[in-house]
């Protein structure tokens, strides 16, 4: 059991090796090597997934080795495998091991390439980490790692200015909801002086946590998955994200980076299930960000902008099955999403490949062009909209269906934004693939002029395309049976187990959520497709909507302008930096001032004449005795 | 001390003293207050004697009055362009408000103070009883005060003899 | 009417004040050195004084310490003069409010 | 014959003083072999004196002399290592200074007579023998100021004088009192009615007090006795300024504390001195350090710089009588500190003799980059300067330390709170004066050295400095057997 | 052992200062191998410290100074315990690194190498002595090197950076005398072991709050804590770059070894009162540390501002007065000595090549030393509290230590890391990336061995004690522990 370790160990080792063996170390070593791990990783990952399989699912970890301990502290590096981790390293390893796969040649000839592959070892190896994590601060640990990858790798490209801003504000912006994580822990090891998960599941089940810091926590958790998972409203530096090589972007938001969020809520899932107002905060901010993130993906002109914004709304989806006690809905999504969302990311590339470009007006004609990419992200736009009988149908309904259950008006939140994803993804399929081919543009190799006629990607790219396109069309049916079910509940302490939601099959959501889909899908042929209405037409109609949403609703203008550049820097440092100069130095030296002009006068009594000398002394001398007889007579 | 003439004698030699010394700050001739001054060492003179003490009262006439103030007039006299109005300076107010304070604070704590009086007759015969305390229990001071003499005489040398006489060695 | 310590002792401290006017408010040096030879013989004054009145085991102690006091003060007086004769010399003035480069 | 063996050191002194001045008008000599000559004997007479001491120590001839005028004590014994010391390095300090003069012979002669005063004022018991030993040394003082007999060595000299004289009438007219009030002159009689004495006696004790206090502040140069002391210490030759500042001040309070600790210590006003005391440290150690922040002449800095170090001592003094079980240890810091203070002033005015006879200027101004030109006497100085501040592992730094825990243990913290921030002002000047020797750029690169003699003063000094910084023990110990024997 | 580790640089120093003027690039020799053998001595001990018995080990001790008349006995007492141990390591490596880093040091080196070596002689001894007016001893005469090294070898405004650092320390330290002395009079020892045995003062002759103040004024000061910490941004931008190491790497720490072994350790009582004020303090200088870094234009400057507000955690976890919170402190000292130092050193290697300090000229260095930019990484992530870098095991053990006590300042404390985050990824960003500036063309990495080298063995420790930091925090636990035991 302890081999997913091993594997983490060895990805780590190379990620290393390809850091500080660079130049003498042939670049195509590192990528072998990397995929060679992920690839023992995935097996292990399968064994480990059987395992839990066998357990039904229950907890078959093991407390490892001594970290920190120190008086009450107690910090023991763990592995926590069972059901959910199990999947999770599923997902994790094999869309990490088919973007690698895709990366040897998607990245190929760039000059950070060792660096690339050294990151991505990391990014993946971290992720691992954080799903097996036994213990809170451990999990911390590696959740933090991934943020850094995520900055690495979304700055890979340091010397663009965009690409250095995007890390350094995804970064950031995660690290906000961190803070609210690293709360979470103080919180709770103050109030139960533990910090294994499992021992902070029996705390809050048994009521040992005060109702007002077991909710603190579960929002201090929710605002680190909130940051990781860019929830509403921490979620603007996902869009910019896309400043990364694509794979990157694939991994992100498939399998790693923002999975880690739902995967807190789902690993605290029993402290969140005793806290009311936690869950509802849970469902409220996945239905906003549900929403809000599909109305911006229409409005998005970056087809891997259009795709970020579907990743967020998608984890607003998950976030809102979490918040209807849908647990098993929500990791159903997670899943089904990694694959036909990598897919998306990756087909993606390929276009990018073939066009140089992302934005999506210079595109338009690829599906002649680019069969096989076309079919793919095809395929993957109908899971992603939710059609039957491709992946994401199955598990958006099992959320629909259990929302239903628990809180009808989630249920219509969730129907309005499946309408609105089927219209972005619409609107993304006619403007890339419909039409004619708008021309291109410079790629990010810096290589003009070749993109004049779009081609199909090479061969190992595709493979990964396809392998995904098969998995997003029928990762849906693993749960037809409840397969999941077992696996995700199977861990979970008996009283949270209690109030899992079971929404079931209902075909009137089916059919309604199929619906909606395909009006979505409608409203985008009338608009893009058929142009049977002008898109300024509706533009006009919609006002001031549109002009909002081109400004992402000010979020950025508010955080980078007014708390940042305005409130931060401009007002409390600026203040502070005046108040250091001006009054604190200005006392210090404001004392130098007073004593220079102490000693001037000081040294004016010694004015040179002797005797004024002599009266002095003596005024000095009838002072004493004065001083002495008069005021202390005795 | 409480025959008539000894106190008729203690107030015309304090009135003598006092008087003289107050002329001392008062003429506006130096070489004048120096008479005065010597007038005002006689008149303390004069209540030595008051108090038996014969040989201070010598003591003081031969070198106060004589030697001390011969001095002083050669120091007038050596100094031929110096100032000789005796003028005060502009400290003259506060110096005086100090003298007066003084004059005060030493008058109230002679008069506040009890002092441990003795009935004690006056000294018949002081002379030989100071040699002999000079050459016996305060032979160590005695030795120190004709060293320091040497030391004066000394110092006195070597200020006023000019340094230039160096060149001629 | 009689005349004992604390009379003497006043006249002392009169004596010692104006000689203390001397010191502090004239300008010539020399006058100066006759206000300290008065404040001394206020002192002399006070020791005899205090020989003839207090009880002391020894009470000719005080005339013993005028004799030095007197001693003391015609060095002194030497010393002091030869100095005045000094500044004279390369000062051109034995004012004391004229000697005052040093200050400050 | 007792009496002389006891009286030896100082009778050493006074025969070589005699030698010297007898010799250099006799014998015929030229003059280089004069200033050697001299300076040779008064060296010699020094040894003899130091060495007559050690005789009396290691015979144990302690006791008292000349019918109980004079001891010779463990306390006594201190100040005359002390003084003959400091006398031994200031001739070796003045000999570039007697080159111009005729009147080297005499020079050394006072030097030796005023040690002479000075070791008396630190044994005498008595106010007679007190008193001459004061003005042997007060008159030698005087001819020393003058001795340059510039305008402005004559100035500082008159003000000395003038000060000095009046001065001398307060101190005087306080031993009157003390003797009408006790009918005797002798410390010990003193001690014995004073602490028998009842409130009717309180005036004239307090008036005896603060007299003998202002008198002996002008030995000690604590505010307000002390303003003659920036302008004599700027106007006088070098060597006499340090002498001034060393021994004068040691002098000074060797007396104060021979006649408040042992005749004035126990009764009626010792808590009266004690405040009066401490309010004159804080006064003067605040303004000493305050105004010598503002001066631009290094020995006028120096002279305010010792202002406050007085201040300092005085706050050991101040501890004496505020709390009498531990009577013994602020006097004993007290003594301490002076043994520190003598290295450390005397290193640094050698010091400075050093580099103003090289770049002919007492400005702190002109000392920039001297530590360029003459790495060693900056190094000399810096040491010198930083013990003053109280940085360890410097003699210096001790000095304080025993003071302040004194004061400390006597209920004076608010005292010992003055007299740490005071540090910090010094710190100021004195480490402004290394600043410019280390961190300016020189106006000239010519290197230089000092003159043997005085190189040989210095390295005495600075290795004293660090010597007792590094292993306070042995001085420790010299100075808590002196002030034994007061208590 | 221990007293030759400590007093072996002033051997150095007598070499040194015997060489010849001729000879004088021999003294970086003698000064590396000098603290080449400190620092192996005591990596020896702390190899051979034995971790089951905790207390002070290596202990040589002698009476040096025994007055008659105070009952004082001052001891030459010196040892080394869980505490003290790591924070003597980090003074001989660090010590090692600022003499290699100063391998070019032209102007004066005899001078310069022999203050660096007095330097390390007073903090070894801080960090070792086992009596009060010892431990006070060190810590002045640390003044003296730190001073010449400032205002002769600094840059810019050395002499008035110097000037304030002097002044500030040595008000500090002169307040700390005076609490000395009261403590030393009440309690009749200053031997720090029988201070911390004895039990509550009551009798002193002033408050025992006042007496506290006195000490951990001085503290505060070295820390340094806001309001009183502008000396440090001073004193670090015009500082060589070696000595800004050694005085952000190990000065400061001199202040958190201060509270913790003597402000707390000695008086429980008040510190239990006052550890509220330590914890406002401490929040207070943490953000507004943070936030004066985020507008610094110099490179120092807002390395040195960083300083202040990670130095704040240092005061937090020491106003928890629990072992979880002392523990984070002792070790946030060390964590921040490794990574603030290795900061230094990379800036100082920036300055020496680019000749400017200023943010807003740099820029797109990455290129063109890789090397540094990464080591530059590195670094900033372990100060903004990056996992598996040492900065962030002290900060959260700070945290889980501090927040059961003092909720509202820990949370300002973890705000103050989002702020850490923020101004050090932007400068890197801003400095290390982005397009590669002309001007910067001709610029070339750290290639020289005494350039990697310490770069290279910083990197080595800061991600050893962030993996497995139980090798130290064993030690500072049990350093610690007994504090907290008496804080109880």
């Amino acid at each position: 059991m302890l081999l997913p370790l091993g594997s983490f160990g060895v990805i780590t080792l190379v990620s290393f090796l390809g850091l500080t063996r660079d130049g003498s170390w042939s670049p195509r070593y590192s990528g072998y090597l990397t995929i060679a791990a992920i690839f023992v990783a995935f097996a292990l990952s399968l064994w480990a997934l059987d395992g839990a399989i066998d357990a039904d699912g229950a907890r078959v970890g093991f407390d490892g080795h001594k970290w920190v301990v120190v008086g009450e502290l107690d910090v023991h590096i763990g592995i926590t495998l069972d059901g959910l981790s199990a999947i999770m390293l599923v997902v994790v390893t094999s869309v990490s091991l088919l973007v690698q796969v895709y990366s040897q040649e998607y990245m190929r000839g760039d000059g950070g390439y060792n660096r690339y592959y050294a990151f991505m070892s990391l990014f993946t190896a971290s992720m691992l980490g954080l799903v097996l994590a036994s213990n809170i601060v451990q999990l911390f640990v590696f959740w933090e790692l991934v943020g850094l990858c995520s900055y690495l790798l979304i700055g890979f490209w340091f010397y663009k200015d965009s690409a250095r801003r995007a890390a350094t504000k995804a970064f950031l912006v995660t690290r906000v909801g961190d803070l609210g994580f690293l709360i979470a822990i103080l919180i709770i090891f103050s109030e139960t002086g533990k910090l294994g998960i499992g021992d902070i599941h029996e705390a809050a089940i048994a009521g040992a946590v005060g109702s007002t810091a077991l909710t603190l926590f579960a929002l201090g958790l929710f605002a680190g998955a909130a940051g990781k998972s860019a929830q509403f409203p921490l979620h603007v530096w996902l869009p910019d994200a896309m400043e990364g090589p694509t794979p990157v972007s694939a991994l992100i938001h498939a399998a790693t980076m923002v999975a880690a969020g739902v995967y807190l809520v789902a690993r605290f899932f029993p402290v969140f299930a005793e806290s009311d107002e936690a869950i509802t905060t849970v469902a409220a901010i996945g239905a906003i960000t549900a929403i809000i993130a599909s109305l911006l993906g229409i409005m998005a002109t970056d087809i891997k902008r259009v795709m970020a914004y579907s990743t967020i709304s998608q984890l607003g989806y998950m976030m809102m099955g979490l918040g209807v006690f849908g647990i098993v809905a929500a990791i159903f999504h997670l899943f089904t999403h990694a694959f036909f969302k990598a897919l998306l990311f990756l087909g993606a590339g390929s276009v990018n490949h073939a066009t140089g470009t992302f934005d999506m007006r210079r595109m338009g004609g690829l599906a002649k062009y680019m069969p096989v990419t076309f079919w793919t992200v095809f395929i993957a736009s109908m899971a992603l909209v939710g059609l039957p009988p491709l992946a994401g149908f199955w598990s958006k309904d099992e959320i629909l269906s259990d929302a239903w259950d628990d809180r009808p008006w989630v249920f219509v939140v969730a129907l309005i934004g499946v309408f609105l994803t089927a219209v972005y993804v619409g609107r993304m399929l006619f403007l890339t693939f419909g039409g004619e081919y708008k021309g291109g543009e410079e790629s990010e190799h810096g290589e003009p002029g070749v993109h004049s006629e779009p081609h199909e990607s090479p061969t190992l790219m595709l493979v990964p395309l396809v392998v995904l396109a098969v998995m997003a069309a029928v990762a849906g049916l693993v749960n037809i049976d409840d397969g999941l079910k077992t696996l995700i509940e199977g861990w979970l302490p008996r009283e949270s187990e209690e109030l899992v939601t079971h929404g079931g099959f209902q075909w009137w959501i089916a059919l309604s959520s199929t619906a909606a889909g395909l009006a979505g899908l409608g409203v985008a042929w009338l608009v893009y497709g058929a142009r049977v209405v002008e898109s300024d037409r509706v533009r006009h109609i919609a006002e001031p909507l549109p002009e909002i949403l081109e400004n992402k609703y000010y979020l950025d203008w508010l955080y980078e302008e007014f708390f940042v550049r305005g409130l931060v820097l401009g007002g409390a440092a600026w203040l502070l930096s005046l108040w250091d100069r001006y009054v604190i130095d200005g006392a210090v030296n404001g004392v130098g001032t007073v004593a220079r002009w102490s000693a001037d006068q000081a040294r004016l009594v010694q004015a040179g004449q002797a005797q004024l000398y002599a009266s002095v002394m003596l005024i000095g001398v009838v002072g004493a005795i004065a001083g002495i007889l008069i005021i202390d007579p005795k | 001390m409480d025959d008539t003439g000894t106190v008729v004698a203690f107030y015309m030699l304090s009135a003598l003293t006092i008087v003289s010394a107050l002329g001392v700050v008062v003429v506006r001739n130096l070489i004048h207050a120096v008479v005065f001054l010597i007038l005002s060492f006689v008149g303390v003179a004069g209540l030595y004697i008051t108090l038996s003490a014969d040989f201070v009262a010598v003591t003081q006439v031969l070198i106060y009055a004589g030697a001390v103030s011969v001095l002083i007039l050669f120091a007038i006299v050596l100094t031929p362009t110096g100032d000789r109005g005796n003028q005060e300076t502009f400290l003259r107010l506060p110096a005086l408000l100090l003298a007066l304070l003084v004059a005060f604070t030493l008058g109230y704590v002679a008069i506040d103070t009890d002092w441990a009086i003795s009935d004690r007759e006056g000294f018949q015969q002081t002379a030989s009883t100071i040699g002999e305390a000079l050459l016996d229990k305060y032979v160590l001071p005695f030795e120190i005060a004709s060293v320091l003499l040497l030391v004066a005489m000394m110092g006195a040398i070597v200020l006023v003899r000019p340094d230039s006489a160096m060149e001629g060695e | 009417m009689s005349v004992n310590l604390e009379h003497y002792l006043i006249v002392g401290a009169v004596l010692f004040s104006v000689g203390l006017y001397l010191a502090l408010a004239k300008r010539n040096f020399v006058a100066v050195l006759m206000g300290i030879e008065l404040m001394f013989n206020a002192v002399n004054l006070t020791f005899v004084a205090f020989s003839r009145f207090v009880r002391s085991p020894n009470p000719l102690d005080g005339h013993v310490f005028v004799v030095f006091v007197i001693t003391v003060a015609a060095a002194e007086a030497a010393t002091a003069l030869a100095l005045a004769v000094l500044l004279y010399r390369v000062r051109d003035t034995i004012n004391v409010d004229r000697i005052d480069l040093l200050k400050w | 014959m007792e009496d002389i063996n006891r009286f030896g050191p100082e009778l050493a002194l006074l025969i070589a003083a005699g030698l010297i001045v007898v010799g250099d008008v006799t014998l015929p000599m030229r003059g280089g072999t004069r200033r050697v000559a001299s300076v040779a004997l008064g060296l010699a007479g020094l040894a003899v004196s130091a060495l007559w001491s050690l005789v009396l120590i290691v015979a144990d001839e302690r006791g008292n002399a000349f019918d109980g005028l004079m001891v010779v004590d463990d306390f006594s014994l201190f100040f005359n290592f002390l003084f003959v010391g400091i006398a031994a390095v200031i001739i070796l300090a003045s000999v570039d200074l007697l080159e111009k003069s005729r009147f080297r012979a005499e020079y050394v002669a006072l030097v030796l007579t005023s040690t002479v005063g000075m070791m008396l004022m630190a044994s005498t018991v008595d106010l007679i023998a007190i008193f001459a030993a004061l003005e042997l040394q007060a008159i030698s003082f005087y001819v020393l100021v003058a001795f340059l007999k510039d305008g402005r060595s004559s100035e500082a000299a008159l003000k000395y004088l003038l000060l000095g004289a009046v001065s001398t009438a307060l101190t005087l007219y306080g031993m009157a009192y003390l003797f009408g009030l006790s009918g005797s002159t002798n410390l010990n009689d003193i001690a014995a009615f004073v602490a028998g004495a009842d409130s009717g006696t309180r005036p004239a004790l307090v008036l005896a007090a603060v007299f003998l206090a202002a008198g002996l502040g002008f030995k000690m140069a604590v505010v307000p006795f002390q303003m003659w002391v920036p302008d004599v210490y700027q106007g006088a030759p070098t060597p006499v300024t340090a002498y001034l500042s060393v021994a004068s001040k040691a002098a000074g309070f060797a007396v104060v504390m021979r006649v408040f600790v042992v005749a004035l210590g126990h009764g009626l006003i010792s808590s009266d001195w004690s405040n009066m005391f401490a309010a004159i440290a804080a006064i003067s150690m605040t303004l000493g350090n305050v105004a010598a922040l503002a001066q631009s002449d290094i020995k006028r800095m120096l002279g305010y710089s010792s202002i406050a170090q007085a201040g300092t001592f005085l706050i050991g003094l101040a501890a004496v009588a505020a709390n009498d079980p531990q009577l013994l240890l602020g006097t004993s810091s007290v003594v301490f500190f002076l043994g520190t203070y003598a290295f450390t002033n005397l290193g640094a005015f050698i010091a400075i003799i050093a580099i103003s006879n090289k770049i002919g200027s007492d400005q702190i101004g002109d000392y920039a980059g001297v530590a360029r030109r003459s790495p060693w006497l900056a190094a000399g100085l810096t040491a010198c300067l930083l013990s003053l501040t109280g940085i360890p592992p410097l003699a210096g730094f001790w000095g304080k330390f025993w003071v302040f825990n004194a004061a400390v243990r006597a209920d004076l913290v608010w005292l010992a709170l003055i007299g740490v921030l005071n540090s910090v002002i010094s710190a100021y000047y004195y480490v402004g004066v290394v600043l410019k020797m280390y961190t300016q750029e020189p106006a000239n690169d010519e290197a230089f050295q000092p003159s043997p003699y005085l190189g040989l003063a210095m390295t005495a000094a600075v290795v004293g400095l660090v010597a007792v910084g590094l292993y306070p023990a042995p001085l420790l110990d010299a100075s808590e057997s002196a002030a034994a024997v007061l208590g | 052992m221990l007293s030759l580790a400590v007093f072996l640089p002033i051997a150095g120093v007598l070499a040194i200062v015997l060489l010849p003027k001729e000879e004088e690039h021999r003294a970086k020799l003698i000064a590396a191998g000098v603290s080449a053998v400190v620092l192996a001595l005591i990596a020896f001990m702390f190899v051979d410290y034995d971790r089951d018995r905790a207390g002070y080990q290596f202990v040589n001790s002698t009476t040096w100074l025994d007055s008659d008349f105070s009952n004082i006995k001052l001891k030459y007492a010196v040892g080394l315990d869980g505490l003290s141990l790591p924070l003597a390591l980090l003074t001989a490596f660090l010590g090692l690194v600022s003499v290699l880093i100063s391998w070019r040091i032209e102007l004066r080196p005899r001078e310069y190498f022999a203050w660096l070596l007095v330097l390390e002689t007073s903090l070894l001894g801080v960090f070792s002595a086992l009596d009060f007016v010892l431990f006070f001893l060190f810590w002045e005469i640390e003044l003296v090197p730190m001073y010449f090294l400032i205002s002769v070898w600094g840059s810019g405004n050395r002499v008035y950076s110097a000037w304030k650092y002097v002044l500030y320390t040595f008000f500090g330290s002169a307040l700390m005398l005076v609490g000395i002395l009261t403590l030393g009079f009440t309690a009749d020892t200053f031997d720090i072991r029988q201070l911390a045995r004895i039990g509550d003062i009551n009798d002193a002759i002033i408050p025992t709050w006042a007496i506290f103040t006195l000490i951990i004024s001085a503290f505060l000061i070295k820390l340094p804590i806001v309001p009183l910490h502008t000396w440090l941004p001073d004193a670090h931008t015009d500082a060589p770059t070696a000595v800004s190491v050694i005085l952000a790497g190990v000065l400061l720490k001199m202040g958190g070894y201060g509270i913790l072994r003597m402000s707390l350790s000695i008086m429980p009582d008040v510190a239990r009162d006052a550890s509220i004020w330590l914890a406002i303090i401490a929040a207070v200088s943490i953000l507004y540390g943070a936030l004066m870094t985020l507008i610094q234009q110099d490179l120092k400057r807002l390395i040195a501002y960083s300083s202040v507000s990670h130095m704040g955690y240092v005061l937090l976890g020491a106003s928890a007065i629990g072992t979880v919170g002392l523990t984070g402190a002792s070790m946030q000292m060390l964590t921040h000595g490794l990574i603030t130092g290795m900061l230094f050193v990379l800036v100082g290697m920036v300055y020496d090549r680019a000749h400017t300090r200023n943010i807003a000229d740099l820029s797109g260095l990455a290129p063109r030393m890789p090397f540094i930019a990464v080591m530059m990484v590195v670094a900033g992530l372990a100060s903004l509290g990056l996992p598996a870098l040492a900065g962030f095991v002290s900060e959260i053990t700070v945290f889980l230590g501090t927040f059961e006590k003092h909720e509202v300042m820990t949370i300002a404390g973890v705000i103050g890391i989002a702020f850490a985050a923020g101004y050090i990824l932007w400068t890197i960003q801003r400095v290390f990336w982005g397009a590669p500036d002309p001007r910067w063309e001709s610029l070339v990495d750290a290639t020289a061995w005494w350039e990697r080298g310490p770069l290279l063995a910083m990197t080595a420790a800061i991600v050893a004690i962030g993996i497995y930091p139980a090798v130290m925090m064993d030690l500072f636990e049990s350093g610690v522990t007994p504090i907290a035991q008496r804080l109880g």
